[in-house]
């Protein structure tokens, strides 16, 4: 019988997908790029002074990063659903939820962090007090995390779907509201110099009741999607 | 006890539901009309109009049970869903797929009576109130799973793709209405509580709870209608269904 | 290609693994797939056929575990003992019709994943099947570069690669040439020499001594 | 009457609301109903379908 270790389930899946994500350039850029672009929008569509966009300044980055994320989200399984790669790992004796997680893990990495990383800029662009930016990287850092893991839901339930694409949004951004709302005031008290300590311990609680339930609601939605 | 487990055991064989179900449905809907009735005659008549609000009150007869009820329906949902889940019992996502448009309906029908209650109130129709928002999210909670049960081809694979996400939902659901109660009052003043449940004089409440009940006994004869439904459709080929037909 | 040439499988003989169903049925919307199907593998290897249509991918999709059935259950046994769906799922290794090869990663990366779910393999070890099966001129090929014919013996040599005593092989000769054909029946073979079950569909017999094979024709 | 109708102005919030109601709970029941009997009419149809082909199938217990 063959042993079951943990650690090689999660870094034979970490591996692979840092690998395959690796070789395309553009699953970096492409959510960066939908970021800048969401984000340019919101100036284009009110008056641009500088007053007006540092009112909506956190509301246009959360909404835009939001955006991003998910849309890096939506294809998690779809390439290996369709080349039969998801049969496989859903039949080795490895944990599908750990597989799942290592997966997730390096998704974030490669479309989460980027996204995380670049928010000054564009909060800056948007006129956002330079005070809010850490708490701006903080709680877009949680909230990407717990959209990662809650978009993975989404993502493994509407894999078999034709345009599943569309459905993962309706699925998924209910779920995110209190991540955005919190993640959005708390930018906001930091922008004004107030601490925003509470929201963000909030959100740290979302982020790990998500990212520690949702693998196994995900492995049982592949589960299903493959039937 | 194992009166109980039996019935349970019973209940779960669909053609023995389905003959139950068709017999119960008349003992849940003529109470439930004659109770709503009678809480319509009560809150439109007899109950006195508020001192702030005058006759509009009376709207909140009708916009408290079903918004109530919308919580109820995605709970019960929910539960449905892990039963048939974890049991594999057809019956319990019938129920559940059964559950799922009378619960969006009742959550449309407490969005737009609040919102026609929120015209007098603040002078506009649509106002980002709490329980506003939280039940329209509700409502799309609802919708996604409606839509995700039927985006399947196969009836048993959308039944479990929806049950996991009722239970994802249910899950999130206080998360939701707590985050978007703690929205609201960071961005607004407390603004008049449209249904102002602490405080209200008996003579209102009587006409709330019986209108409460009779929206309880209607709900579950229809959900006990939709369920027949539901399980006409997936038994269809079965052959008590055809002997069912032909006699 | 002998039996005894094919080194990369393993040494020792494989437990005997069998699997029985009882009582399957199963509908794909108003199309009954099977009622009432029952059966139980005694020979080492089970050729399921049939008709396009009748079935035969989603049997073996049940016989994994992959799909549930509307009724009935499906058990393995290892000398009598009954598996777990846990315990089964370390033994068995599927091919599909979709060969499950990232088209991004090369063939030794694929490899290096796909038998890597079953067992810690070093990357010579890959790069010696790969030369003992004349595959080795794709190793640093990426994926989608591959005919159809070399992607179905790069999926049917990650099942050789992962020593597991249950292959569930689903068309194994589709896209292959004759040299193809030889090649799997010569690892069918060698697994069956050592002990291994092997559960295929496919519209041909697979050429090794018929007193091995137990064949399921279902109809549509 | 037309007094209580009025509600001294409040009534063309409060009566909406009612018929609203009431139209979206019957139209609810309405729609099942109309559902139950087309999916009837369905299952008569496979049944004499079925019995043209004069294969049934065996009720296996739950």
């Amino acid at each position: 019988m063959n042993e079951l270790s943990y650690r090689r389930a999660f870094s034979l899946q970490l591996r692979k997908e840092l690998t395959q994500l690796g070789r395309r350039y553009g699953s970096v850029l492409t959510p960066l790029l939908f970021f800048a672009v969401v984000v340019a929008l919101f100036p284009l569509s009110t008056d641009p002074s500088p007053q007006r966009l540092a009112t909506i300044a956190s509301s246009a980055v959360w909404v835009a990063a939001l955006l991003a994320a998910m849309l890096a989200q939506q294809t998690l399984f779809r390439g290996d659903f369709e080349d039969g790669s998801l049969q496989l790992m859903a039949l080795s004796a490895l944990p599908l939820w750990l597989q799942v997680i290592a997966k997730q893990m390096a998704h974030w990495l490669v479309s989460g962090l980027p996204l995380v990383l670049l928010s000054p800029l564009a909060a800056y662009s948007l006129n956002m007090a330079p005070q809010g930016y850490t708490t701006l990287m903080v709680s877009l850092l949680l909230g990407s995390l717990s959209l990662s893991s809650l978009g993975a839901i989404g993502a493994a339930l509407t894999v078999s779907i034709r345009q599943g694409g569309l459905l993962f949004a309706v699925l998924v951004l209910p779920l995110m509201v209190p991540v955005l709302i919190l993640g959005t005031q708390a930018t906001e008290l930091a922008s004004k110099g107030d601490n925003a300590a509470g929201l963000l311990n909030m959100l740290v609680a979302i982020c790990l009741l998500s990212v520690t339930l949702s693998p196994f609601a995900t492995a049982a939605a592949i589960r299903v999607s493959l039937d | 006890m194992n009166a109980f487990m039996t019935w349970f055991y019973q209940m779960s064989s669909p053609p023995h539901f389905y003959r139950w179900a068709g017999r119960a449905i008349p003992w849940f809907m003529w109470p439930a009309l004659i109770l709503s009735a009678v809480a319509a005659y009560l809150g439109l008549v007899r109950s006195p109009e508020d001192y702030q609000m005058g006759h509009t009150v009376r709207i909140m007869y009708v916009h408290v049970p079903s918004a109530w009820l919308s919580m109820w329906c995605y709970t019960s949902m929910a539960v449905a869903s892990a039963i048939g889940w974890i049991w594999r019992m057809k019956l319990a996502h019938a129920v559940a797929a059964a559950i799922a448009p009378a619960g969006a309906a009742l959550t449309f029908l407490a969005l737009v009576t609040g919102a026609i209650w929120g015209k007098p109130t603040w002078g506009t129709y649509w106002v980002w109130d709490a329980r506003l928002t939280s039940e329209l999210v509700l409502l799309f909670l609802f919708m996604g799973v409606v839509l995700l049960r039927n985006a399947f081809e196969d009836r048993a694979q959308g039944d479990r793709a929806a049950a996991i996400l009722a239970i994802v939902g249910v899950v999130n659901v206080p998360i939701i209405h707590y985050s978007v109660n703690w929205w609201n009052t960071l961005h607004q003043s407390a603004s008049v509580s449209v249904a102002g449940k602490s405080g209200i004089d008996s003579s209102m409440l009587m006409p709330l709870l019986l209108m409460v009940l009779g929206f309880t006994l209607y709900l579950v004869a229809l959900i006990l209608m939709r369920t027949r439904n539901e399980v006409l459709l997936r038994e269809s080929r079965k052959r008590w269904v055809q002997e069912l037909v032909q006699s | 290609m002998s039996i005894d040439s094919v080194s990369t499988l393993p040494q020792n003989t494989y437990p005997n693994v069998r699997v029985s169903a009882t009582g399957l049925e199963l509908w794909r919307g108003d199309r009954c797939l099977f009622n009432d199907l029952s059966f139980t593998l005694n020979l080492p290897v089970l050729h399921v056929c049939g008709a396009n249509g009748s079935g035969k991918t989603t049997l073996l999709k049940v016989l994994c575990g992959l799909t549930i059935t509307e009724r009935g259950n499906v058990t393995w046994t290892h000398d009598k003992r009954i598996l777990t769906t846990g315990e089964v799922r370390g033994q068995l290794a599927y091919t599909g019709h979709q060969e499950a090869l990232n088209p991004a990663l090369t063939v030794a990366e694929n490899l290096q994943w796909g038998a890597g779910l079953y067992r810690e393999l070093s990357n010579d070890e890959i790069q010696q099947a790969t030369e003992e099966h004349q595959l080795d001129s794709l190793t640093s090929l990426l994926a989608c570069s591959l005919s159809a014919g070399q992607k179905r013996r790069v999926a049917l040599l990650r099942s050789v690669l992962s020593h597991v005593p249950v292959w569930v092989w689903d068309e194994p000769y589709a896209n292959l040439d004759a040299a193809g054909v030889e090649w799997v029946n010569a690892l069918i073979e060698a697994h069956v020499a050592r002990g291994g079950c092997l559960i295929l569909s496919a519209h041909q017999k697979p050429a090794i001594n018929p007193e091995q094979v137990q064949t399921l024709g279902l109809t549509s | 009457m037309i007094e209580w109708l009025n509600m001294d102005g409040d009534g063309i919030y409060v009566w909406p609301c009612y018929v609203l109601t009431l139209i979206v709970l019957i139209a609810n029941v309405w729609v099942a109903k109309l559902q139950h009997a087309s999916l009837l009419k369905r299952a008569a149809a496979r049944a004499r379908h079925n019995d043209a082909r004069t294969e049934v199938l065996e009720e296996i217990s739950p």
